[in-house]
């Protein structure tokens, strides 16, 4: 190993190298970084608060329950979801697979982290002054008026890091608009770039909605004036409506990026051109569109006008058309395919069952009869963490074991990986599904006791919970581990089509030594190349 | 924005090429803003009912317009910028209208139906 | 310029939840939203109006005058624009001053005599005129301060026909903030009549 | 915490056996609208059963059929625009189908049946008051008779609560500053939870109850039982008179103030020329803030605010006597969709010293 070769993580070197960089997969990993540290942030308090509710009578104070499940919210949407993919893999991959050397606005890019930082040390500054017990979703006039917890630091927080998320959503469109290299048109660009570019649009639209409503909440909570509380003739469900005009979307924001991460590895392990490719780009750009329009379905309970509500429910039913088209299209990609199971694929299989069970039972929640009988229940909370965990998490890891050959130029053990993606497959069930019947049963969220009879469900689910939790610190082991004693990667593992697998692993500080001229769609798998033993890694 | 001298679509943006606009334009433009301005505040005084929001919100948008199309040039400027100006536009809408649509609509349920203790009126929907 | 493009958007719709909040309350509460206007000053805020759109008028002309490489052109129109940029904010802050004299800063000692039925939904209502106008004039000071640095790069002479995309993209920034007052100043300043 | 988790022997979690021996999976339909949402519910269930077995089976028949095998390469598929359509416009169809249903049951949820009983409910930080119409009181039990429809009337002290009776598959947030309202029939004689769904605080867990269907004999003995301060609409008069509210509210003849004598459920012409209806939001509203609405041909500042002198408690009492001075009869039933204006003239002696003390 006496001549290493020069690539992004060893052109430079120092701390400085580091923090002053402008190159996005410098950036991506700083990103990629933070957020897992997030992520266990998030998650060490859904084992704890998962532990609580073994027993009906609680095991913690309501007021530790209260905060743990509230500062679990705002960690793993704001601070771990919504830039999970954007911010990692897409920052890593957007350039190199439209074939640029950077984004549009390198430096936009650093800042964008730099304020990331920022929000998530207001949120840990709120966690460690004493946590705040709005649960994820700031409800006026509780959070504005009544509760005695950190409400003002974590609301901070959170309207931090949304400008982070604009800004990455801003580079992105602008990127995927400006910096294609010739030849990559419109239709040929990767699936993932299309589900990132339509995230890309949620973020720039939905977000600043949330940043005034949070600005005016603080306003509120700050000088005992403002225009959500009840005393002085102002409308809580205003709030509501604010809320959800961002939050809706952002669900999409979360799950539209990890889409993206399934059509690319759909179409590398079945060796195929995937399925209806208009289609699943289009129902990208739809689904960015009608997310807009559904958030009243958060509301059919609150007293939001009937005519509304029914109206909302209709759209909602629209939404779920063009994700019904994704699991459609990635199963029949497989049809006629050369399917192979390497650790990336199984979680995409994991990812189709899991998302379209999440998907789904999101058709019980948009009905509104069936809206009134679940809402607020742990069946809200089984159907998103269906979606958010079972299927964004799942493609984040998909993702992350497809291209991190690429990022670090370390393969991973595969037993052990393939090993944890059913650990984790078999934990996520059993936490989650006896919580679809908890909810039919009638069981609340964010309740830190409850009725004895509910007791079995729950202990099923904690159990569960701990064998996600431990799912998920396997692949954190063996990442860290293949860093440094990984068998070193070739630039195409899995024969993969797509600009990416055609640099070096890792790729250089510019990905490409000149702009490459694209002349062919991202998907073309017709060629012997796509079959040839996979080559030896070498040790 | 030195950035962009590798894009490919850069040319079609021309910034540099953007045509320059005539000062007679841009003043015609700037005197009926000003125009506008006086109008708007002159039919306010005049009682039209739920009429006045309307008629300032029309002159409001005509006058953003007016900046937009020629002193923000877009007139001059691709399909995807306007189609951009369009969608801050109708997301807006989105936003207001339908959050709106809720307040309009909340009391249509309950006058439809009285709430009374009162047995032996209405019938009953069950 | 397709950044600048976007991050507007993002700006529209930042404004667009107080829009939102100005729909519902006004809905809700015409009647007290009508009283306020005795508060609201229309020839001041017409002033600032026309003060705004000559703003406007001056910062495309500098545009103009960069595209040309006319220098000194483009420095007076800079100069002229961060003057009517002041002058509006100078306005601005003798009307927040007389709203605060009047005791009509919400959490300030609300006060609204002429019309006591209305005390919360026209302190709802002043709530949403300062985070509204605040915003604005917040937009107003970052947008001198970007004129400020154009006005130097423009002494430095660095701007001419082939590079002028920082002068047309603050224009737009600035544009854009002259749009949103257009459409507040129907909006706060003439909702009722006055007699 | 006593009536929820508490009062049986403490589970330990590791006592699994025990656990698993009642393990409840469906919860009991109890009310006439629980049914026809079980079968929406099922209906959703066994659709989406239907799809997922259909995904998973497709998914593991692809992978194992279309392994990869040395020597076979796979086809390539642009896609078809027939399957395309196929697949986007039959499931939408099914949803249409669940969309009709489901906004069909919620419409009958919107509106109430005239003949069902009011109870009140008012949640506050953390606890659920129950106010009958005879005068009885509870806190976090809720007495109902079997087959009786009920309406609740429900209103918040503090932050958004959510009253839901999980049994009757009914729930609704019940938000400060206005009046929302639920209702069920009741089918089954059982105790059933009422538990807190809007996350309200702290003790929000503790926030619940229990409702009691009672069957007819064992409903007249309990309501036998209550109603020691005389009716919801007898405390609502004492009020009236204690906080001097009749000396202004005369009933026959015009005071100072409206005459409440047939006002309810009736429009009122204001002063700013809109009108509104007299229901349940616009009185509790009124006697809160008087100033908010001003009647046409009155002043503002005449009635005093009564914000923070009287609970949610007290003014449904002041409502329920309210209500009871406008008679239900067939006339004012008729009467109700006839814009009939309250008018009176402008009030005298503005000035004179007759507001009430509190």
């Amino acid at each position: 190993m006496a001549t290493e070769e020069t690539h992004y993580l060893n052109a430079t070197h120092g701390w400085k190298s580091w923090l002053l960089t402008t190159d996005h997969k410098r950036i991506a990993m700083l990103y990629l970084i933070s957020i897992t540290l997030m992520f266990f942030v998030g998650g060490t308090m859904a084992v704890l608060f998962r532990i609580n509710l073994l027993q009906p009578e609680g095991i913690f104070s309501a007021e530790t329950y209260n905060r743990l499940f509230s500062m679990h919210g705002i960690v793993m949407v704001f601070f771990f979801l919504v830039p999970s993919i954007p911010a990692t893999l897409a920052n890593f991959l957007i350039p190199i697979m439209i074939g640029a050397k950077d984004l549009a606005f390198p430096r936009i890019n650093l800042l964008s982290w730099y304020i990331y930082i920022i929000g998530a040390v207001f949120a840990m500054f709120a966690i460690i002054r004493g946590g705040v017990d709005t649960g994820w979703t700031f409800y006026a006039p509780y959070s504005s008026t009544y509760s005695n917890s950190y409400v003002l630091t974590a609301a901070m927080g959170v309207f931090i890091a949304g400008f982070s998320s604009i800004l990455t959503g801003l580079n992105f469109i602008v990127t995927v608009h400006k910096m294609r290299a010739p030849g990559m048109t419109w239709s040929r660009l990767p699936l993932f770039v299309w589900a990132n570019y339509a995230t890309g649009l949620i973020q720039v639209l939905g977000t600043p909605v949330l940043a005034i409503t949070v600005l005016l909440l603080a306003f509120e909570r700050i000088a005992h004036v403002g225009i959500f509380d009840p005393n002085i003739g102002g409308d809580p469900i205003l709030f509501q409506h604010l809320f959800w005009f961002y939050s809706h979307p952002a669900v999409y924001i979360m799950i539209l990026p990890g889409m993206g991460v399934i059509s690319e590895i759909v179409a590398c392990f079945s060796r195929k051109r995937p399925f209806g490719y208009n289609f699943i780009a289009f129902s990208s750009m739809g689904i960015a569109v009608l997310s807009f329009v559904v958030w009243g379905h958060h509301m059919f309970v609150t007293g939001e006008a009937m005519y509304t509500s029914v109206a909302f429910s209709f759209l909602s039913f629209m939404v779920a058309v063009p994700s019904a088209i994704k699991v459609f299209n990635w199963t029949a990609t497989m049809y006629k395919g050369s399917v192979s199971f390497d650790t990336p694929m199984l979680y995409a299989f994991g990812f189709i069952g899991l998302f379209t069970i999440g998907g789904l039972t999101g058709l019980f929640l948009a009905a509104l009869a069936t809206d009134v009988a679940t809402h607020g229940t742990y069946f809200i909370v089984a159907h998103f963490h269906y979606v958010m965990v079972g299927g964004m998490v799942m493609a984040f890891l998909g993702g992350l074991h497809f291209w991190w050959p690429k990022i670090t130029g370390r393969m991973y053990p595969e037993a052990w990986s393939k090993f944890a993606c059913m650990i984790i497959f078999i934990g996520f069930n059993l936490t989650f599904f006896p919580q679809f019947i908890l909810g039919y049963l009638g069981m609340p969220r964010r309740y830190h006791a409850y009725p004895p009879e509910f007791q079995a469900l729950n202990v099923l689910s904690t159990a569960g919970a701990s064998i996600l939790g431990i799912g998920y610190l396997i692949p954190m082991i063996y990442f860290a581990w293949s860093i440094k004693f990984g068998p070193k990667a070739s630039a195409n593992p899995w024969n993969a089509a797509g600009l990416e697998w055609q640099i070096a692993s890792p790729p250089t500080t510019f990905n490409f030594d000149e702009t490459p001229t694209v002349t062919e769609e991202a998907y073309d798998y017709d060629g012997a190349r796509y079959y040839e033993p996979m080559e030896e890694v070498v040790g | 924005m030195s950035t962009h001298a590798h894009a490919p679509g850069h040319a079609a943006s021309g910034q540099h090429h953007t045509p320059v606009p005539k000062v007679r334009t841009l003043v015609a433009v700037w005197a009926a803003l000003i125009v506008f301005t006086f109008l708007t505040s002159w039919v306010s005084e005049i009682e039209l009912g739920e009429w006045n929001i309307v008629v300032a919100l029309l002159i409001a948008l005509t006058k953003a317009s007016l900046v937009a199309w020629i002193f923000m040039g877009v007139r001059y400027s691709t399909t995807l910028t306007r189609l951009f100006c369009v969608a801050g536009l109708v997301w807006l809408m989105i936003l207001v209208l339908l959050t709106y649509s809720d307040y309009s609509t909340r009391g249509w349920t309950y006058q439809a139906a009285p709430w009374s203790t009162n047995k032996s009126a209405g019938s009953s929907l069950k | 310029m397709l950044g600048m493009w976007t991050f507007l958007i993002t700006e529209v719709l930042f404004f667009g939840g107080m829009f939102g909040a100005y729909a519902v309350y006004r809905n809700m509460y015409p009647g007290a939203f009508a009283s306020t206007s005795r508060y609201m000053d229309v020839v001041l805020g017409g002033t600032n109006t026309a003060v705004l759109i000559c703003s406007s008028l001056t910062m495309v002309l500098a545009v103009r005058a960069a595209q040309l490489s006319k220098r000194k052109d483009l420095i007076l129109f800079l100069i002229l624009t961060m003057i009517f940029g002041s002058a509006f904010l100078g306005v601005k802050a003798f009307e927040y001053h007389s709203k605060w004299v009047e005791h009509l800063v919400p959490g300030f000692g609300f006060q609204y005599e002429h019309a006591p039925e209305y005390l919360h939904p026209a302190q709802l209502l002043f709530f949403l005129y300062f985070c509204m106008t605040g915003m604005h004039a917040i937009h107003m000071i970052v947008g001198l301060g970007l004129l400020t640095y154009l006005l130097v790069q423009a002494v430095r002479n660095q701007y001419n026909e082939y590079y002028f995309a920082p002068v047309e993209m603050i224009g737009l920034y600035w544009h854009f903030v002259d749009v949103v007052w257009i459409f507040l100043f129907p909006l706060l300043y003439l909702i009722g009549q006055r007699h | 915490m006593l009536d929820l988790a508490l009062n049986l022997p403490l589970h330990s979690a590791l006592n699994v056996p025990l656990i698993l021996a009642d393990l409840p999976l469906f919860p009991p339909a109890a009310s006439a609208q629980a049914g026809p949402i079980d079968e929406l519910y099922w209906f959703e269930v066994i659709v989406s059963a239907i799809m997922t077995v259909l995904i998973f089976a497709a998914v593991a028949f692809f992978a194992w059929k279309y392994r990869r095998r040395p020597g076979v390469r796979a086809v390539q598929i642009e896609g078809s625009t027939g399957l395309e359509l196929t697949w986007s416009i039959l499931p939408f169809l099914v949803m249409l189908v669940m969309f009709w249903w489901g906004a069909k049951l919620y419409y009958a949820a919107q509106n109430p049946p005239l003949d069902a009983a009011e109870v009140f409910v008012t949640g506050k930080q953390w606890m659920w008051k129950i106010q009958y119409a005879d005068g009885t009181r509870e806190i976090n039990t809720l007495h109902v008779a079997l087959n009786q429809p009920v309406k609740l009337t429900m209103a918040s002290e503090d932050v958004i609560h959510s009253f839901s009776i999980p049994a009757f598959r009914v729930r609704h947030d019940v938000v400060p500053g206005t009046y929302d309202s639920l209702w069920f029939t009741p089918t089954k004689v059982g105790r059933y939870h009422i538990f807190c769904t809007e996350y309200c605080g702290n003790q929000h867990a503790q926030m619940g109850g229990w409702v009691e269907v009672l069957d007819e004999r064992a409903y007249a003995n309990w309501a036998s039982g209550g109603g020691g301060e005389g009716s919801l609409s007898e405390q609502g008069q004492k009020l009236f008179a204690q906080n001097g509210c009749s000396t202004c509210h005369l009933l026959d003849q015009q005071g100072r103030c409206p005459i409440l004598r047939g006002l309810y459920n009736k429009p009122v012409q204001l002063r700013d020329g809109s009108t509104v209806m007299a229901n349940d939001a616009y009185l509790r509203e009124s006697i809160l803030d008087a100033n908010a609405k001003i009647v046409s041909g009155f002043d503002a500042d005449v009635m005093p605010n009564f914000k923070g002198q009287l609970s949610e408690e007290n003014v449904i009492q002041l409502i329920a006597y309210i209500k009871s001075l406008s008679p239900a009869t067939p006339a004012t039933q008729q009467g109700s969709q006839q814009p009939a204006v309250v008018v009176a003239p402008r009030a005298r002696a503005a000035g004179a010293a007759a507001q009430p003390q509190q």
